[in-house]
């Protein structure tokens, strides 16, 4: 249910992105598709009742959560941001050129 | 050209960031004993900067100069990583190699090159999220066509 | 976990990445210094690639430890760096284009500002494609793919006018659902199977069989990689992305980077990872002869060169897609070496294209003429370029494209082979029009006073025109067992790969 | 715990839905701020904190990237008409109650919630420590087991500043 859940959210991105006519608005719509990605991943390496992966003294290695999903977002976070950040830029140069955030009225301007 | 904003802005903002980048320094470098590490640190770290910058304000002439500073630190962070990870190559064993001793678990001065890393990855990300700042935020009006 | 030993000459292999990344780190401090020097590094550093890729060939199977990292109770615990077959074809490939593309750039990039930025960029795009080709880790995979894939997407935009800008936003929104996609896929099979090392996920997988969880894995690796390989259904992005891109840059997006990062990467988690079933295989050949068809017709109807080269981009990959769906040592093998020709000639032809453009300014078929008098060197190298995508003998695309139809006809599908052979024949018909239009007839008015381009775009161009004639020989028995037989080996050994890597 | 769980998947599907209709680009640019931290929580109550921290720092950052150019552009979504026809977002809701039914049924296939499948991480759990030094196993991961996909991470970054300064040049071609 949990995981279904995220994959809601997923879809919800994914819908954003379909359907939006604003340069913005689809840059918003892939953020969202990223932090379902996330979520889904960080839900998959839980461990009930688990502790943080990182060692105190006095707690069993065995009762850490699992770390790799862990690692493996926080690649994936960072790798978001060089996304986010190069398609903002170019949609503001998209700006520059056409003063709008509009696709239909882009591809109008174009012909 | 944008003269910033007022005096007690601006010595609010130097306090401010002075402990912002003590954080964030702190971050960079318990990377191995605590949450957080070169990424999480370098953002903070850019973040006192993106402070200093809107509170001061800056000449356009400026702007260029540090958006250059700032990819300078960028490509010598990532260089220096990259180095730290060919050492293990060129001394004739693996790519990415542990060289360094892992030292006494829970210290400072531990885990090899762990702590090494975190601090050329956060010189590059500080680096490379202010330059993305500036750059976009100091973006001149191009032609409109 | 005891201390792992180098095998003896595997050192190599972290250099493809290590090279070209250390000189794109290094490439904005000192192109700002020596203005001139980005060139020589771009070029110096992509002709080690290709040399010490050349070296890799008859190389034994090869697998790399990363920092030392081997496997502890049976389980690998970190990233594997692997080189079999396959991956020396496609890295000879991506670091011969990239080669040639950069010896393109030198005076082709004279029209853009900015150089440094354009070789720091396109180092970073080959090391992506490197790192996607050599890794043995899915998630590794992933990462060095959004290297390549960001790389690409702002080299798109590099010319920032409104249409560049535009195909780039568009290209990479598509980009990040093909990743996001990918990622989900990643994550599905990480939970079933524990772990991230390909040949240890084949392991398991093998031995669990195909359920439903597999099967949607398999949906999304699909739908994810086909974006980026942009096979029919999902390819509305690739027309105006590639042309878009300055001519070298089309030329790697479309000579290798949709063949590494969709086709390759596609391959091989179907072929060795979740292992194939017939389901698979038929909807890869339906793919291939929708995307052969389909690009082809798109294709007709264009006035714009480089839009007419990129529509043709998404036909003659789908031959590789059909080869690869017969599932035959056969077909296989004639996919593959489509790979390599598709990878030569189309890139020789978005060379040619910009070389036309450097010229005369413009890509309108419509506008040019007569410019084999005018350019005799571009003319001569893209008929031969047009004659191989077309398929006539004795050009290299001939006989890819009568392997991939006679393996078709050996399983007994006589309907693809058909399909492919009117592709090939539509293909035909569309370079004629080029041909005719742009390079043979009068020379009209305003293209008068048109000269040849400089010596080292002549130079790439006719290298890769040299390698049209030179690659049929890939078929000859000597040389067939070096590259291309390798390469099929490592695709119909399917499940066998786990073992082949992990020893045992 | 688990409620809360539930709690904040729901206030992050909220947030994304409001994001997305709200005409204002900046009150969307904030709704998916909302989003944003409330993933930063779930990540505390999965036990993650390494990713809350670098979460919560790359969210504000994203969004003053985001603020940024929309104070340098618009803040008006001025159509809120649809990208697409009618029918075609019949069909690809159809396709995504497909999916979900789909994986729905496949989801019964891996570990359930809360019992991660833990064949590659129990060598990083057991010899982390002893093999790198590092108390912080995820730190043991990221910069020395699989150090190499930090070198890519890093890689993206460096990549995409390239890609934004080249994007943002004024002139892109000599005259």
């Amino acid at each position: 249910m949990m995981y279904l859940l995220s994959l809601v959210l997923l879809i919800i991105g994914l819908y954003g992105v379909l359907v939006k006519r604003n340069l913005i608005k689809i840059a918003i719509a892939l953020s969202i598709t990223e932090y379902a990605i996330f979520l889904f991943f960080a839900l998959i390496g839980y461990k009930k009742g688990g502790a943080a992966p990182i060692l105190v003294e006095g707690v069993k290695a065995e009762s850490f959560v699992d770390p790799i999903p862990q690692a493996l977002v926080l690649t994936a976070i960072v790798i978001g941001l060089g996304t986010t950040a190069l398609l903002v830029s170019i949609a503001v140069r998209i700006y520059e050129k056409y003063g709008t955030f509009d696709i239909r009225e882009i591809s109008k301007l174009r012909k | 050209m944008n003269r910033g904003m007022t005096i007690i802005v601006k010595t609010v903002a130097r306090l401010i960031s002075g402990l912002i980048f003590l954080f964030g320094f702190y971050i960079i470098c318990h990377g191995h004993l605590t949450p957080g590490g070169g990424f999480a640190g370098g953002v903070v770290v850019s973040g006192g900067f993106i402070l200093l910058f809107l509170a001061y304000g800056s000449e356009e002439a400026k702007n260029e100069i540090k958006i250059w500073r700032a990819s300078i630190c960028e490509s010598l962070g990532t260089f220096f990583f990259w180095l730290t990870a060919m050492i293990g190559l060129l001394g004739g064993s693996f790519f990415f190699l542990n060289i360094l001793p892992k030292g006494k678990p829970f210290h400072l001065l531990s885990a090899g090159i762990i702590p090494l890393c975190n601090l050329f990855i956060g010189i590059e990300v500080a680096a490379s999220v202010f330059g993305i700042f500036i750059a976009l935020s100091t973006l001149k009006r191009g032609d409109k066509s | 976990m005891n201390p792992e030993t180098i095998p003896t000459g595997s050192n190599i292999l972290p250099l493809f990445v290590a090279i070209p990344l250390g000189a794109a780190f290094l490439m904005p401090l000192l192109g700002k210094l020596f203005p001139r020097l980005p060139d020589l590094l771009a070029n110096l550093v992509c002709l080690s690639l290709l040399i010490l890729s050349i070296t890799t060939i008859g190389h034994p199977l090869t697998v790399y430890k990363m920092g030392g990292w081997g496997s502890a109770s049976g389980i690998p615990v970190g990233i594997f760096m692997v080189l079999d077959g396959l991956t020396v074809l496609v890295l000879i490939i991506v670091n011969l284009i990239g080669f040639t593309s950069a010896l393109f750039s030198v005076e082709y990039m004279g029209k853009y500002t900015d150089k440094t930025k354009y070789y720091t960029l396109f180092l970073l795009m080959i090391v992506g494609m490197n790192g996607v080709t050599l890794s043995g880790d899915l998630f590794n995979m992933y990462v060095f793919l959004e290297v390549a894939a960001i790389a690409s997407y702002a080299l798109v935009a590099f010319g920032t006018e409104g249409e560049e800008l535009e195909a780039a936003f568009k290209y990479q929104v598509m980009g990040t659902i093909a990743s996001t996609m990918i990622v989900l896929g990643i994550i599905f099979i990480y939970s079933y199977t524990g772990t991230l090392n390909m040949a240890d996920m084949g392991k398991i997988i093998g031995a669990s069989g195909h359920n439903r969880l597999i099967l949607l894995v398999s949906c999304l690796f699909i739908m994810g990689f086909g974006l980026k390989a942009a096979l029919i259904p999902f390819h509305a992005w690739l027309p105006d992305a590639h042309p878009s891109a300055p001519a070298p840059v089309s030329a790697m997006l479309s000579g290798v980077l949709i063949k590494v990062l969709g086709i390759y990467a596609l391959l091989r988690i179907l072929f060795n990872i979740i292992g194939m079933t017939t389901l698979l295989l038929n909807v890869l050949a339906i793919l291939g002869v929708l995307s052969i068809m389909g690009g082809v017709l798109l294709a007709l109807g264009q006035w714009d060169f480089k839009r007419l080269l990129a529509y043709h981009s998404i036909s003659q990959v789908g031959y590789i897609i059909l080869g690869a769906g017969l599932g035959t040592p056969l077909g296989i093998l004639g996919g593959l070496f489509h790979f390599i020709n598709h990878s030569v000639f189309k890139s020789l032809l978005f060379l040619n294209s910009g070389a036309v453009v450097y010229s005369t300014g413009t890509r309108d078929l419509k506008k040019l003429g007569g410019l084999s008098r005018k350019m005799p060197v571009t003319g001569t190298t893209s008929m031969i370029a047009s004659m191989s995508i077309a398929g006539i003998p004795p050009f290299n695309g001939f006989f890819s494209k009568l392997i991939i139809i006679l393996a078709c006809i050996q399983k007994g599908r006589v309907g693809l082979a058909v399909w492919a052979a009117v592709g090939s024949v539509l293909t035909l018909a569309s370079f004629m029009k080029v041909q005719k239009y742009a390079f043979l007839g009068e020379v009209k008015e305003p293209l008068e006073n048109v000269k040849e381009v400089p010596f080292l775009m002549r130079l790439a161009q006719i290298l890769l025109a040299i390698l049209c004639l030179l690659l049929s020989l890939l078929l000859l028995p000597q040389f067939r067992g070096a590259i291309l037989e390798p390469a099929a080996k490592a695709l119909t050994n399917g499940l066998k790969y786990s073992g082949i890597v992990l020893g045992g | 715990m688990v409620t809360q769980l539930y709690l904040l998947i729901g206030l992050m599907i909220l947030g994304s839905i409001i994001a997305l209709e709200l005409k204002d680009l900046l009150s969307a640019v904030i709704s998916l701020g909302i989003v944003g931290f409330s993933l930063t929580l779930a990540f505390l109550i999965l036990q993650a904190p390494d990713l809350a921290i670098v979460q919560i720092v790359v969210e504000t950052l994203s969004l003053v990237i985001l603020i940024a150019a929309i104070l340098k552009t618009t803040r008006e979504d001025t159509n809120q008409g649809l990208n697409v026809k009618e029918f075609s977002i019949w069909a690809a809701g159809i396709l995504c109650a497909l999916f979900l039914i789909f994986a729905n049924q496949s989801i019964g296939l891996m570990s359930p919630f809360g019992f991660p499948n833990t064949r590659m991480a129990q060598n990083y759990l057991t010899l982390g420590v002893e093999k790198t030094g590092a108390v912080n196993i995820v730190a043991a991961i990221i910069l020395d087991f699989r150090g190499y996909d930090t070198l890519g991470e890093a890689t993206v970054l460096f990549t995409s500043v390239m890609g934004v300064l080249a994007t943002l040049r004024l002139v892109g071609r000599k005259k």
